[in-house]
Parts: structure tokens; C-alpha cells; sequence
């Protein structure tokens, strides 16, 4: 066997350890959540370090359930991602693939006139008198125009639709496809990894944005789940529920709340890690 | 002329195509930027936005004028800065330390676990870290182990909530980080690593340089895409997490821009809001220019 | 190169628009027409003439469903048959009013009759959401009301004044001094020997000592439960017990009320304006402030005070950790239903340490059965376990706490009138006579505010005499009462909820138990509460002041937090006086000494007003 | 310069695939010993294992008579030149070639004057700032054979180093490490899989099927004499025909008798001893078909022509007959497709192995 040198071994058992514990910092902080989220009136203030909830308890959860607003945030949220992201990866693939053709007119100015929306925006006050003369206040179509097509998105999926070779365009042409059905037939199915990664990046950006939730919407019934958690935990209003749980600590109710919405995520976990694992090209994004 | 036609003909497709996009983008981007102008008036909603008069660059004076937005803009750069400067290197240390693991279900192992923060909104992260950093939290607890017996305020003492908040940012982003740079990682031919060892050089040096040097695209795309994000500073994390302990030194211009627009003061707001588009603006231009004038041509954004 | 590229055309577009921007300042300045201001002379309000109101107002608990307002609730067709109005309500919860009523307005949709805060108050004035309303009006159409705002905080007119136009009427709550009551673990103080509650600094540190020292929490379990535990484990509830605080606290509301009870010893408040010989002072740059902070200190570095208190919230960790039996002193109460024994606080207080108790013997071996039969048998050390703190004697003889007070139950709210009424002005009277005779008419006011005798409410006898008990068990703040329009707690609804009116004191005492009166006048001495000048509405000063005033708030909630944990040592306390002067402090004083000039001003046009009318009262 | 010695060197992978089985060599010091063989006949593993870049599962490898098995690399002072050259994109020449002395913290000048002179030989020098995409591929091939020189290791090798080149720039490049192997008379170990490089550059070969050494020799004896059939047929383009038959003793001498013809073959009796029997096939090279009979023992093949193949000075003919031949003759045109041909075949051209375990049997 090649002798390593010394110090590449050490090297090794060093660079473990310390990956370890890195991912040990990675998990733990959801474990606390969930440890604090168990354990009962008593443990769960008196702080400190633990790994184990010392007694099981759940009333916590009893009372965020209490909560009506939960369950149609849930809805809402789902919702939200099952409807905005297939729509937005299709636009997202729709816009790209002009400005990845060569010989659209205007090819460059239109890159531009996409790329300047990711750089300046009008600010929070425009949109909303822009929101409320279309009539989007306070409904949930909201949730669909955000984000639809974020320039981001469009750059990636330009640059992958660059990476496919120029045959099969040619190939399709000599057959008499037309650009629809190059589009549809050719290209789409062709950059299945992008399109994925791409609902991967929409579904993260839909489920947890909170924010148009929070301005955009007046009636609590249309907030989405980070809307509902965010009131909770951030806006200290569980004290709303001073009437039945009476006594409950605060850090068991925001525990119980954080593990609720995290949850889905989790099951949303191993189809990211498959498709983000394959990586993707960010390098030379120039076209 | 025919065949020319036919190629205009098969273009118009395109742009037909292209034709929803342009309208989604002049709607909610195009329009909503004419909105900007509130910034040059003396905006009162009953009159519009057309309607208000013009007052020219007054808001703009008193944006500067006043001490309270240059202590908002000294927040933001400080914080920005700081972040762009770590949470650009990060991830590629992290990358390659993680590419230095032979074993390759604890690379995978480490790598999924490393992108789960990642997923969770800044709501969540936000509520986890008020709790974990509280000063009877197991942060300190931990410390305690160690010996530092004093508890430290990490959220309500302003250097150690900077500090919080810079290290949880590089902790979100480390994960995903990591992804893209292994992705450039995986595209280095082997060979280059097996001359290199015959030429000498032991594991540190191969990462130096063989590894670091194919990573610079992607670090040069990624710097600016950070510059245009440059003063934005992290609004989700800050608005989740910061005290009234700490809005001396934790008030972003986005945090900013959202309390004034609580008190209806749009057009400060909007000024404070066009400042920081207009400052995007020029970055991505400036940073594109010279990473391309860096990399003779090859480099850039578009 | 080509000259004209996309580039070009760009920045010279941009480029002509900053010339035009800058070059027409004034461009279209003339046309916009000044609000129309209301001619009040000639405008009637026709009992029989049907109005509409369109009102916006904060809700208790909009968030739990059964709180949302009925079509039909009880209070909401009472005023509208008795002053032949409709009156469509758009509650919203109280932690979002001030954002969601902003971008309500933002969006165009003004309501009659909103509820705004003077900072909110003022920007609507600049947007012509609402309209000016002379006090002249108020005080002809109703006079009682404002010479009930005279009475009980006349600083709270200035509030809604814009460039000398008045915009608002005050809300009042009845007797609006709350004063900081403490409570001590009546079980701890018994195990380490006091039988009564501590009186003075001196005893207050004593007592403090020991329960660091002798385990209070565990010998209170021995006392109850020791003789059925042998040696054994009677060592082990020793060793486990938690490590014990005196008390913690919560440095982001110090203002409302951490350490009063302390300060007030030194005959001082930190966050609170007072007259001393004629002129105005601050308090927390007063020498009293010092030596409270020093003792604060030494408590600190002795291990009194729990760590969290810079972080914790008074209405979460702070009573959790108390409730958890982690700290055995805390003042912060104000209400007499928070410490009546059949109260919510007490009662659970009882419930969580009866659990802890069970989980203690289970875990020393007792069989469930066992655990319960012993609980059975202590149940009367469940009862109560709070006994009521007196305001403790300092060292130079003061007692005192901070009277929380402030006009208007929305701590500085006024009632507004948006731009809408302009087309009828009628309904601003409308409203002032609505306000004017449910002060004056007792029945209806009780009707509003607690509901129908019998049907929502009822007397029953309790030990302190007959008292007005709502249908559910005693103190349960259902929010079904707010679904009928009334206030969610029988116990402190001294005012309406659909309109805020307050309940004169002779109403008061004849309708709420005895107790309360006897709290009240207990810890609400003149010569021991310490009000503040302003209330708490001294964000109603000028502009550019009251965001100096709320700055320069959190720099002193800092310092002095730096000086108790002792990251700062008390030496630095006179350039820390110095720094808060140069910084603000100074600058603030001439804003407040100019606006209390104003309030009194303002105060004496109210006065020669009510005075006009009051012999013509209507 | 030093020699190399693999002492019964194995290699089994983890999922115990056998890449190299039991293999013995020995290069002298300054010879230039080509590996060749199939693809995945396990001669790059071998090549790997001597560069330390593979360990081995058994065996030993000496380098001036000093095992080398656990060094890394760096110390073992051998230099590799890889395929597709493992140029740094990101360095310039100059920065290429001197890497490894860099990494040796050699001081400037000494590096400067080693890299120039390595340019020369090469002529290189004007090269020396330019990165590695803007050179042709065999100015890069050039650049690797310049960061090997530099560094004046004991041993050079060469991983199929020309077959990422066009054909002319291939014999090009030949030529050159023909030309730097005698200038520099360094130790020298070439894998490829190219024949006609081994042929050529080799002063031995070893040829190698499925991680076995099939023969060590020199380019011309393992041309003429192949140990097996591999060997015989491996080397030498078009491959040697292999006519199946049998052997005949008639006293002292041997004939040879197919379907296609049958000829009196001088065997050394010892060799053969009883195997008689056993079937055997006789490799003949296409060259050694002649059109004509030169004497008098040769013996003739009738068959069709299928396929004429002019490559000018010369011309290959794909002959149908019981068997398909193939033969190599000067280039004439008086054949054409299907027509009739006589080819003659000498007794000495014939190399005869045993059909089953494909020996070679000798007969000298």
C-alpha cells in the first residue's frame, strides 16, 4: 500500500471531525425544536442543553392546533405550490426559449429587458396600488404573480436550452416542426434536469415566502402557513391563546408551530437531494 | 427575398412566444417601476400618483439630510459587506473540504444534511435561532461546558447579533453553495490530479492548484450575482430575528423602507427603495465590466 | 462602433427624465385644491334621519373565530335601534391594526369613524384621510365627555393636534392608573421562614439570598410531602432541585413596568416625565436611578436575577419561568382579577405546580395512586400560591411604583373621522351625541360594555359581597362576549367596546366587587404612584422629537441593562448621563418643556370651551 | 538513467476483477520498453502501478534496485506523459512545465534555465507564455513531453500519449520521441495500443491480453517467432492468416496438411514429442504470400479474389477460398475482383501453434 504521508491522514480524521460536527449544527437546532416542542410546562423553561425531551407532552401541539388558522394555511400553501410552481417552470421555459435562439429579433435587448426586472423594482408601494386597481388584494391570484418568472430562473434554463446541441434544432426543422412544436416536443422533454431543478428552486420560493402573504392579504383566512408561523412565532401571538392553555410556555408553542410547518418540507427533502445532487452548471452563465 | 421572408416569417414565432412574457414582465415589473416617480413628489393618495405635484429631489435631501437613514445605510453596507466577504468564501472551503472525503456515503451523507437549512424559510430558521440563542439556550449552555461561564447575549448585544446573524447566513447558505462548486468540481478531468501528483504536489497543493483555480467561474458569476443583492443585506433573516435591543445597529433599508411605509410616508419609502435599485444597478454593471475585462471576454452575466 | 447602441439610448432616456424632473419642481403644484374645511355652524343632526357608519377598530382576539362580531350581537343593535344608525364594523386583530388599517387606506377605502394613534393620526391628516374637528364641537355636543378627558388626562388632547387644527377626540378608560403589584411565592417565603410578605430593600434582599441559597422550591415540596418520603429520598428532591432565581424581567418593555417597585424605593421612575419644583425632569438620568441601578447590580452579581431578563417577554418567559417555579418574585401585575384567587393566573399557577409535584413523586418511586391520594390530601396548598407583595420601603424611607397609565385604553388612541363624512357632516354629531349620552345613561352604558343583566350577566354573593359574575365560571375571558359586542372580560371592562366611552367612578363602584375598589385604593396612593406627565403618549410630541424620544428610550434601555449586568461599571454612570444628554437628552427636554407649554394651552381652549357650554348644556 | 524491475506484480480490484496477473519485467537502464495490448488488457494498470498512482495487490516494484511499492509518487522520480497530455487550463506554458520544480522549491534561475533548455529540445521556446488552449494538440502533447523532461526522472511513461493526434501529426510526434529517447538515452516505459508505435519505438515489447504478459521480446522476434497465437495475430497489420490443420510425421520431418494445402515442415522432434495428434493452425503473414514459387518445397494456394485494396506502393488482395486469406504484394494492377490467383508459401514463413492451448510450436 502507498505509505500517505502523515499529515494527510491527520488531515483526513481532522477534516471528518469537523464535518460532523458541522452537520451535527446542521440537525440539532430542529431537534431542540422538537425536544422543546415535547417536553412539558415544567423542562421546557427551564433552558439549557438537551438531546432527549425528558417527558412527552402534547399539549403544545394540542393548542397550535386549537388555532383555526392553521389548517387553511395549510391548504393555502399547498395549494399555492401545486398550482404557482408547474405554471411558473412551464413560463420560465416559455421565456427562455426565444432568447436562446439565435435568430430572434432583438435577441440581445429583450435578454436585457428581462435581466434589468431582477435588478430594479418599483418598491412595495407601486405594486400595491398596482395590486389593488387589478383587483388583486386580498385574493389568493397573489400567489400566482409572484415570482412567476423570475429572471434567475429564465438565465438558467436559457444557458441549458444553449447546451442542447444545434442538430436537433436543425433536424426538426428539415422535418417541418414548426417552433411550437420544436419547443414542446424537442426541448421541453430534452431539459427535464433544469425544468426539475428549477421546480425545485419554486417550490422552496412559494412555500416559503411569507411576505406577500403578510402585506398583500387582509383576511386571515388566505394567509399561507410561513404567514400564520411567522404571527405566531414572530409577532408573539400566541398569546391569543391565553384562554385554554393558560400557563403554556411560549418556547413549547413556538417549538410545536416551527415542527408543524416543517414537517412537509421534510417530505419534500429526498426529491431535492436527488435533483440537486446532480448539480447544476452555474459556471460561464454568459450566453 | 423568399427565402429571407420565410426567415423573418419563422422569427415573428419567436417573438410571438415570446410575446406573454414581455406582458407579464411590462405588468408587474414595467409599470409598477413608473411608480418611482413618487419619489420625486409630494405624494398624497387622494391625488394620485399622477396627480401629486412635483417637489424634484426634496425627499431625496431629506433622506441624506436626516441622521436616521445614513445610520440605516452604515447598517446595511456594514452587515452586507461582512456577509459577501464570508458567505462568498464558505461555501468553496466547504466544498472542497467535502470533496476531500474519500468515503462516499458520508460525503452524501454530510452534503444532504448540509442543504436542509437551505429549505427552511428564514420564519422558521428565525424562531429556531431566537430560541437556540437565547441566553439560557443550549448555545450557551454548551459554552458553559466549556468554560466561558458568563452568558452572552447573542441577541440583544449588537456585536455578538451581528455576529449571529452573519454566521447563520453562511450557515443557510453553505449547503446550497457547496452544490454548485461540487457541480465544477465533478467536471475536472482526472488526469489533471494524476500529473499532478507525479509533479509533486501532496493533497493541499492539488486542491490549490488544480481544484481552486476551475472553481473561478462559477466564484466570478456568483460574486455578481451578490452584487446586485448588495444592499438588500438579508431582509427575510433580519426582519425575523432582530429586537428593539439591536435597531441601532440591525436596521436595514428594507426594514426601513417597511416602517415608514407602516407611518404612510411613501415617498421616503419609495426614495430609499429607488436608492437601493439605482445602487443594484450600477454594481451588477461595474462588477459584470470588470470580470469580464478579468477574464478576457468569457466571463460575465450577459 | 455604432454611436446610437442599446446602451446609449438608455442612459440618454435616462438622463432626459432626471432634466425634466429637476427642472419643473413646481410643475402642477397650483390645481390641487385644500381639503374643503366642514362649516359646522350650519349643519343639524336630525335624531330621525338614518345614518350609515363605516368604522374600523381593533378588535380583543379577532384571531379565534368565535370572536368575530355577530350580524345581530347584543351591543351592536342596542345602539343602532337607540340612535337609529347601522353601524358595519371591520375589526381587526390588535398586534396588525396599524399596518392593515394603513394599507386599508393606502388602498383608498376610508372608513367613517377609525381609531388612530397620533403617529398614524398624523400621517392621515397629511393624506386628507380625515377631517379637522374644532373643539368647539366637541364640547358643545358632548361637554361631560370632555370634561371627563380634562379630568383624567387633559395632556391627551395636544396629541391629536396638527398646526393648531384639532383631528381627534381622546379615548379615555375610567380610572386609567395601573399600578405594578407584585406577588411573591407564598410557599417559598414560608419555607425559608417568613411569614410575611418583606417591606423593605433590606428584607427584600434577604429574602432573595435565601431562596439562592436554601433551595425554597425543594423544602416547599418537603413541607407538604417530606413526611411520606424517607431520608433517601428527601436528599435526592435536595440535590435535583433546579437552580432557583429571585425574579427575571424584560428589558424591551421596561418602559411598561420592570423594576418600578425597585426605582420607586429611590423615589424615582426611569422612564417617566415629572415635575420637580415647577420644571420638567427625566428620570432616568436622576441620581435615584443610580443607586437603583447599583443595587440592581450587586443583585445581578449575586445571582438574583435570571440572565434571560434582557431578552425574555413579560407576558411569556417571564410568567412561564414563574409559573415553572424558576423564579419566585415578580411585579408586573395591574389588574385586580390577575390576583383574585377564582382568577385565571392563580388558578393555573395551582394547576402546573400540582402537576409538577405528581411528576416529582412519580419520580421517587411513588405508585400513581399513591402520588394522588398525597396530592389530595395537600390540595389546600394549591389554593393559592401568590401572596400580594407590598410597594417595598428604600433605604431614605420612599416607597412607589409606576402608575401605568395613559388617556385612552389604545394607550394615546383618538377617535378620527375620515374624509367620507364630508358629504354629511351630520355623523360626526351623530356620533359626539351617541358618546354623550351613553356616558350619561347608566343602563345603557352597563348594557354595552357588560351586556344584559341575567342574560350576559348576573349578581351572585361572594365573600367580598354581591358581584356582577359573567355566565361562564368566574374570570374565564371568553371571546363569545366580543361576538355580542361587549368587552372579552367581564373583570376590567369599564368602558364600551363598540364605542369606547368610559364608566364614571360612582358607575364603577356600584357595579364591580368591593375587592377591586379596596385593590385599587390599596396601591394606587397618590403620594406612592408615580405618574408619568404624559402618560405614555409622549410619542404625540412633535415629529422629529418622538422618534428621538423612542431612540433615545432603547440607548438607556441598553445602558442601564449594561450598567445591572456589568458590562459598565456604575463609575461610568455620570459620562453615561453626560453621553445621554449630548445625544438626545438635552434636545429632548426643550421639545417636551415646549410641548407640555402646548398641552396646558391647548388644556385651557378646552376649558374656556366646556365653560361656554356648560351653562347651556343641552 | 536507471532500470526498473516488476517482480510478479498482481493487481485485483475491489470487486476481484484480476487487472494484472503474476507480471514479471525487467527494463534495462535507457531502454525504451513499449507495453501493448487490447484495450483492458490491463497495461495502463500496470503503467499506473509503477507510477504509484495504483497499489498493488502483490508483487514488487524496483527502481535501481530499490522497491518503490510504498512511496507516493513525488518520491518515486518517475515522470508521465497522459493521453489527453493533463495540460493546467489555467497556467501558461512556462507555468506548466515548471510546476514540478516550483513545487521543489527550486530557485528561479535554476528553474528558468532547466525550462528553456527542455523548450529547445522541443522548440518550444516561443511558446512558453501562451496558455494551453491556444496551442495545436501536438504543441500540447509537446508542453507534457516538456514538463516530463524538466524534471530528469529515473524513469519516463507514457500513457497512449499520440492517440488523441491526427495520423500525420502522429508519425510527427514518433519520430520526436524516437529522436529524444536516443538524445537523452533515459529509461523509457509506452503503453499503447497501436502496433505500429510499438513496432516502431519499442527496442522491446511486451504484448499483454487480460492483465497476462504474453511475450517480452524484441519488435522482430516477436514479428517473427510469436510465442501464441495472441502474440501472432495481435501484432502486425492485416493480421497474420491462421489456416487450421494437422501434422503428419513422415521420418525425421514433419507435414503440414490442410484443405488449403499441405507442406513439409522441418520440426525438432524433442519439441513435439506425442502431441502429434492434436490440431494445429498455421500463421502465415499476409507478405509471405507470393505470387510466384521461388523453391522448391513451396506449396501452392488457388482461391478467388473477394477485395483488392490498393494502398499505392502496396496492395492488399482478400482472397476466397475453403478459408478467407489475405495477402500484402507490391502494388501492380493486373488483378481485378474475382478472378483466379496462385499464392505460394515459403515452409521457414510458417509459424505453427497448437489449435487448443494456441503455443506456438518451434522449430528451430
Amino acid at each position: 500500500m502507498i505509505k500517505e504521508s502523515f499529515s494527510s491522514r491527520l488531515f483526513d480524521v481532522v477534516n471528518i471531525l469537523l464535518l460532523l460536527i458541522l452537520s451535527f449544527t446542521m440537525f440539532y437546532p430542529f431537534l431542540y425544536c422538537l425536544v422543546l416542542s415535547l417536553s412539558s410546562e415544567a423542562y421546557a423553561s427551564q433552558g439549557g442543553f438537551f438531546l432527549y425531551p425528558r417527558s412527552f407532552d402534547l399539549t403544545a401541539y394540542e393548542a397550535v392546533f386549537s388555532k383555526p388558522h392553521l389548517l387553511t394555511g395549510l391548504m393555502n400553501s399547498i395549494l399555492r405550490v401545486l398550482i404557482s410552481v408547474p405554471i411558473s417552470v412551464f413560463f420560465t421555459a416559455l421565456c427562455a426559449y426565444p432568447l436562446s435562439r439565435n435568430e430572434t429579433p432583438y435577441r440581445r435587448p429583450l435578454f436585457l429587458f428581462v435581466l434589468f426586472t431582477m435588478l430594479f423594482s418599483g418598491g412595495m408601494v407601486p405594486i400595491y396600488l398596482l395590486y389593488h386597481n387589478i383587483g388583486l388584494l386580498d385574493n389568493r391570484l397573489v400567489y400566482l404573480v409572484q415570482g412567476l418568472m423570475l429572471a434567475f430562473n429564465v438565465i438558467l434554463v436559457r444557458n441549458y436550452f444553449q447546451n442542447i446541441p444545434e442538430s436537433m434544432h436543425q433536424a426538426a426543422m428539415i422535418d417541418g416542426a414548426s417552433e411550437w412544436y420544436i419547443f414542446f416536443r424537442i426541448y421541453l422533454p430534452l431539459s427535464r434536469p433544469i425544468l426539475a431543478t428549477i421546480a425545485m428552486f419554486q417550490t422552496i420560493f412559494h412555500w416559503n415566502a411569507w411576505f406577500d402573504a403578510m402585506i398583500y392579504m387582509t383576511s386571515d383566512t388566505k394567509v399561507v402557513l410561513q404567514g400564520f408561523l411567522q404571527r405566531i412565532v414572530i409577532q408573539q401571538e400566541w398569546q391569543q391563546l391565553r384562554d385554554i392553555y393558560v400557563g403554556l410556555p411560549p418556547e413549547s408553542i413556538k417549538a410545536a408551530t416551527v415542527i408543524i410547518t416543517v414537517v412537509p418540507i421534510l417530505f419534500v427533502f429526498p426529491f431535492v437531494l436527488r435533483h440537486f445532487s446532480k448539480g447544476i452548471m452555474l459556471g460561464g452563465l454568459k450566453e | 427575398m423568399v427565402q429571407n421572408t420565410s426567415q423573418y416569417q419563422k422569427n415573428k414565432v419567436l417573438l410571438y412566444m415570446f410575446l406573454p412574457c414581455a406582458v407579464y414582465y411590462f405588468i408587474f415589473d414595467y409599470i409598477p417601476m413608473g411608480g418611482v416617480i413618487i419619489a420625486f413628489k409630494d405624494y398624497s393618495i387622494r391625488d394620485g400618483i399622477l396627480g401629486s405635484p412635483w417637489i424634484g429631489m426634496g425627499h431625496f435631501d431629506t433622506l441624506f439630510g436626516g441622521s436616521e437613514f445614513l445610520l440605516v445605510l452604515r447598517n446595511t453596507l456594514m452587515i452586507s459587506i461582512i456577509k459577501i466577504i464570508c458567505g462568498f468564501i464558505a461555501p468553496v472551503i466547504f466544498a472542497l473540504l467535502l470533496n476531500e472525503i474519500r468515503a462516499g456515503f458520508l460525503s452524501r451523507g454530510i452534503q444532504s444534511l448540509s442543504l436542509l437549512p437551505y429549505l427552511f424559510s428564514w420564519v422558521i430558521l428565525a424562531s429556531i435561532f431566537r430560541l437556540t440563542f437565547s441566553n439560557s439556550g443550549p448555545v450557551n449552555e454548551m459554552l458553559s461546558l466549556i468554560g466561558v461561564d458568563k452568558p452572552v447575549n447573542w441577541l440583544s448585544d449588537d456585536v455578538w447579533f451581528i455576529f449571529v446573524i452573519v454566521v447563520t447566513d453562511i450557515w443557510k447558505g453553505l449547503g446550497i453553495g457547496a452544490i454548485i462548486y461540487l457541480a465544477s468540481i465533478a467536471s475536472i478531468p482526472l488526469e489533471l490530479y494524476k500529473a499532478a501528483k507525479i509533479d509533486g504536489a501532496n493533497r493541499f497543493q492539488q486542491m490549490l492548484f488544480i481544484t481552486l483555480p476551475q472553481l473561478k467561474p462559477t466564484m466570478i458569476t456568483l460574486l455578481i450575482l451578490s452584487m446586485g443583492g448588495f444592499l438588500s443585506a438579508g431582509f427575510d433573516q433580519i426582519y425575523n430575528m432582530y429586537n428593539p435591543l439591536v435597531y441601532d445597529v440591525a436596521d436595514i433599508i428594507d426594514t426601513y423602507v417597511l416602517r415608514m411605509l407602516t407611518d404612510l410616508n411613501f415617498e421616503i419609502a419609495t426614495a430609499a427603495g429607488m436608492f437601493k435599485s439605482v445602487v443594484a444597478v450600477i454594481l451588477i454593471m461595474i462588477s459584470n465590466t470588470i470580470s469580464k475585462r478579468l477574464t478576457n471576454g468569457e466571463q460575465g452575466l450577459y | 462602433m455604432r454611436l446610437i447602441t442599446y446602451k446609449t439610448t438608455t442612459i440618454a432616456i435616462v438622463l432626459i427624465l432626471f432634466w425634466v424632473i429637476l427642472k419643473f419642481p413646481t410643475w402642477n403644484k397650483e390645481n390641487i385644491e385644500p381639503v374643503q374645511i366642514i362649516d359646522w355652524s350650519n349643519v343639524k343632526d336630525d335624531p330621525n334621519e338614518h345614518l350609515e357608519f363605516e368604522l374600523i377598530m381593533p378588535g380583543d382576539a379577532v384571531d379565534s373565530p368565535d370572536a368575530l362580531l355577530n350580524e345581530d350581537a347584543y351591543a351592536k343593535r342596542l345602539l343602532e335601534e337607540h340612535f337609529n344608525v347601522t353601524l358595519n364594523y371591520k375589526m381587526v386583530d390588535p398586534a396588525t391594526y396599524e399596518r392593515k388599517a394603513a394599507l386599508v387606506k393606502a388602498s383608498g377605502f376610508i372608513h367613517d369613524v377609525l381609531i388612530e394613534e397620533t403617529s398614524m393620526l398624523k400621517s392621515s391628516v397629511k393624506h386628507g384621510f380625515i377631517v379637522p374637528i374644532p373643539f368647539e364641537v366637541i364640547c358643545k355636543y358632548a361637554p361631560s365627555y370632555a370634561r371627563i378627558v380634562q379630568e383624567w388626562g387633559n395632556y391627551g388632547w395636544q396629541g391629536s393636534v396638527v398646526d393648531g387644527v384639532n383631528y381627534g377626540i381622546p379615548l379615555i378608560i375610567a380610572d386609567a392608573r395601573y399600578p405594578k403589584v407584585g406577588i411573591w411565592r407564598k410557599d417559598w417565603l414560608h419555607a425559608i421562614g417568613f411569614d410575611r410578605v418583606p417591606d423593605s430593600m433590606e428584607e427584600y434582599e434577604k429574602v432573595f439570598k435565601l431562596f439562592k441559597t436554601s433551595k425554597p422550591d425543594a423544602k416547599s415540596f418537603l413541607l407538604a410531602f417530606g413526611h411520606e418520603l424517607d431520608a433517601e429520598q428527601q436528599q435526592k428532591v435536595l440535590d435535583e432541585s433546579n437552580p432557583v432565581w429571585a425574579m427575571s424581567g424584560d428589558v424591551i418593555n421596561w418602559r411598561a413596568g420592570m423594576f418600578t417597585e425597585i426605582f420607586g424605593a429611590f423615589n424615582v421612575q426611569p422612564f417617566n416625565w415629572v415635575l420637580r419644583d415647577g420644571e420638567i425632569a427625566w428620570g432616568g438620568t436622576q441620581e435615584g436611578s443610580r443607586k437603583a441601578v447599583e443595587l440592581l447590580h450587586s443583585w445581578y452579581k449575586a445571582g438574583f436575577i435570571h440572565p434571560d431578563f434582557v431578552t425574555d417577554e413579560w407576558m411569556g418567559e417571564v410568567l412561564s419561568k414563574l409559573y415553572a417555579g424558576v423564579t419566585g418574585y415578580l411585579a408586573h401585575w395591574s389588574l385586580y382579577s390577575e390576583l383574585h384567587p377564582q382568577g385565571e393566573r392563580v388558578q393555573t399557577m395551582g394547576r402546573l405546580q400540582r402537576n409538577r409535584d405528581r411528576e416529582l413523586l412519580l419520580r421517587l418511586g411513588k405508585s400513581k395512586l399513591e402520588a394522588d391520594s398525597l396530592l389530595e390530601n395537600q390540595s389546600q396548598r394549591y389554593v393559592n400560591l401568590w401572596s400580594p407583595a407590598t410597594v417595598p420601603r428604600g433605604p431614605d424611607g420612599y416607597r412607589g411604583h409606576r402608575l401605568y397609565g395613559a388617556v385612552g385604553g389604545f394607550s394615546g388612541g383618538y377617535y378620527a373621522f375620515g374624509n367620507t363624512v364630508i358629504e354629511k357632516p351630520q355623523k360626526v354629531l351623530r356620533w359626539l351625541r351617541m358618546m354623550e349620552t351613553i356616558m350619561n345613561d347608566e343602563n345603557l352604558l352597563i348594557n354595552i360594555s357588560m351586556g344584559k343583566e341575567n342574560l350576559h350577566w348576573e349578581w351572585r354573593d361572594s365573600e367580598l359581597g354581591p358581584e356582577p359574575v359573567g355566565k361562564e365560571p368566574f374570570g374565564t375571558m371568553s371571546y363569545k362576549r366580543n361576538a355580542e359586542g361587549l368587552g372579552w372580560s367581564l373583570w376590567h371592562q369599564e368602558y364600551g367596546y363598540l364605542v369606547q366611552v368610559p364608566m364614571k367612578e360612582f358607575i364603577v363602584k356600584r357595579y364591580f366587587p368591593p375587592g377591586k375598589i379596596e385593590f385599587r385604593k390599596r396601591f394606587t396612593p397618590s403620594e406612592w404612584g408615580d405618574e408619568c406627565l404624559f402618560g405614555d403618549t409622549e410619542s404625540n410630541a412633535p415629529n422629529h422629537i418622538s422618534s428621538l424620544i423612542k431612540r433615545m428610550n432603547l440607548y438607556q434601555q441598553t445602558k442601564l441593562t449594561e450598567f445591572i449586568v456589568g458590562d459598565l461599571d456604575i463609575s461610568e454612570w455620570d459620562n453615561y448621563v453626560r453621553e445621554y444628554n449630548m445625544l438626545g437628552g438635552d434636545e429632548i427636554l426643550i421639545g417636551m418643556q415646549q410641548y407640555y407649554k402646548e398641552i396646558l394651552e391647548t388644556a385651557d381652549r378646552v376649558n374656556s370651551n366646556i365653560s361656554i357650554f356648560e351653562h347651556k348644556s343641552l | 538513467m536507471s532500470d526498473l524491475v516488476l517482480k510478479n506484480v498482481s493487481k485485483v480490484f475491489n470487486n476481484n476483477v484480476t487487472a494484472v496477473r503474476d507480471f514479471n519485467l525487467e527494463v534495462q537502464s535507457g531502454e525504451f520498453m513499449v507495453l501493448v495490448g487490447p484495450s483492458g488488457c490491463g497495461k495502463s494498470t500496470t503503467l499506473a502501478m509503477i507510477a504509484g498512482l495504483e497499489d498493488l495487490t502483490s508483487g514488487e516494484i524496483l527502481i535501481d534496485g530499490a522497491t518503490v511499492n510504498t512511496l507516493p509518487p513525488k518520491d518515486r522520480d518517475i515522470a508521465m506523459v497522459f493521453q489527453n497530455y493533463a495540460l493546467y487550463p489555467h497556467m501558461t506554458v512556462y507555468d506548466n512545465m515548471s510546476f514540478s520544480l516550483k513545487l521543489r522549491h527550486w530557485e528561479k534561475s535554476k528553474i528558468d534555465k532547466r525550462v528553456k533548455e527542455a523548450a529547445d529540445i522541443l522548440e518550444m521556446s516561443d511558446y512558453l507564455d501562451r496558455f494551453p488552449k491556444a496551442l495545436s494538440g501536438g504543441q500540447r502533447q509537446r508542453v507534457a513531453l516538456g514538463r516530463a523532461i524538466v524534471r530528469k526522472p529515473k524513469v519516463f511513461l507514457f500513457d497512449e500519449p499520440l492517440s488523441n493526434l491526427d495520423a500525420k501529426m502522429r508519425t510527427v510526434m514518433r519520430l520526436e520521441l524516437k529522436k529524444l529517447h536516443d538524445r537523452l538515452g533515459a529509461t523509457m516505459v509506452y503503453v499503447t495500443h497501436d502496433q505500429t508505435e510499438a513496432m516502431t519505438l519499442g527496442d522491446h515489447i511486451c504484448v499483454m491480453n487480460d492483465g497476462e504478459l504474453q511475450q517480452m521480446d524484441t519488435p522482430l522476434e516477436i514479428y517473427n517467432n510469436p510465442k501464441n497465437i495472441f502474440v501472432g495475430s495481435f501484432i502486425g497489420s492485416p493480421q497474420m492468416n491462421l489456416i487450421d490443420g494437422r501434422l503428419e510425421a513422415d521420418s525425421d520431418n514433419y507435414e503440414f496438411i490442410s484443405e488449403l494445402f499441405s507442406i513439409k515442415i522441418k520440426i525438432n522432434k524433442n519439441t513435439i514429442g506425442d502431441d502429434i495428434t492434436r490440431d494445429v493452425k498455421a500463421g502465415i503473414r499476409p507478405e509471405h504470400l507470393f505470387r510466384k514459387q521461388q523453391g522448391e518445397n513451396d506449396s501452392k494456394i488457388t482461391g478467388r479474389i473477394a477485395i483488392i485494396e490498393p494502398f499505392g506502393s502496396e496492395t492488399f488482395i482478400y482472397v476466397e477460398s475453403q478459408q478467407q486469406l489475405v495477402a500484402r504484394v507490391k502494388a501492380d494492377n493486373t488483378y481485378s475482383a474475382s478472378d483466379e490467383i496462385e499464392l505460394w508459401v515459403k515452409p521457414e514463413h510458417i509459424n505453427l501453434f497448437y489449435a487448443d492451448s494456441g503455443l506456438a510450436i518451434f522449430s528451430k
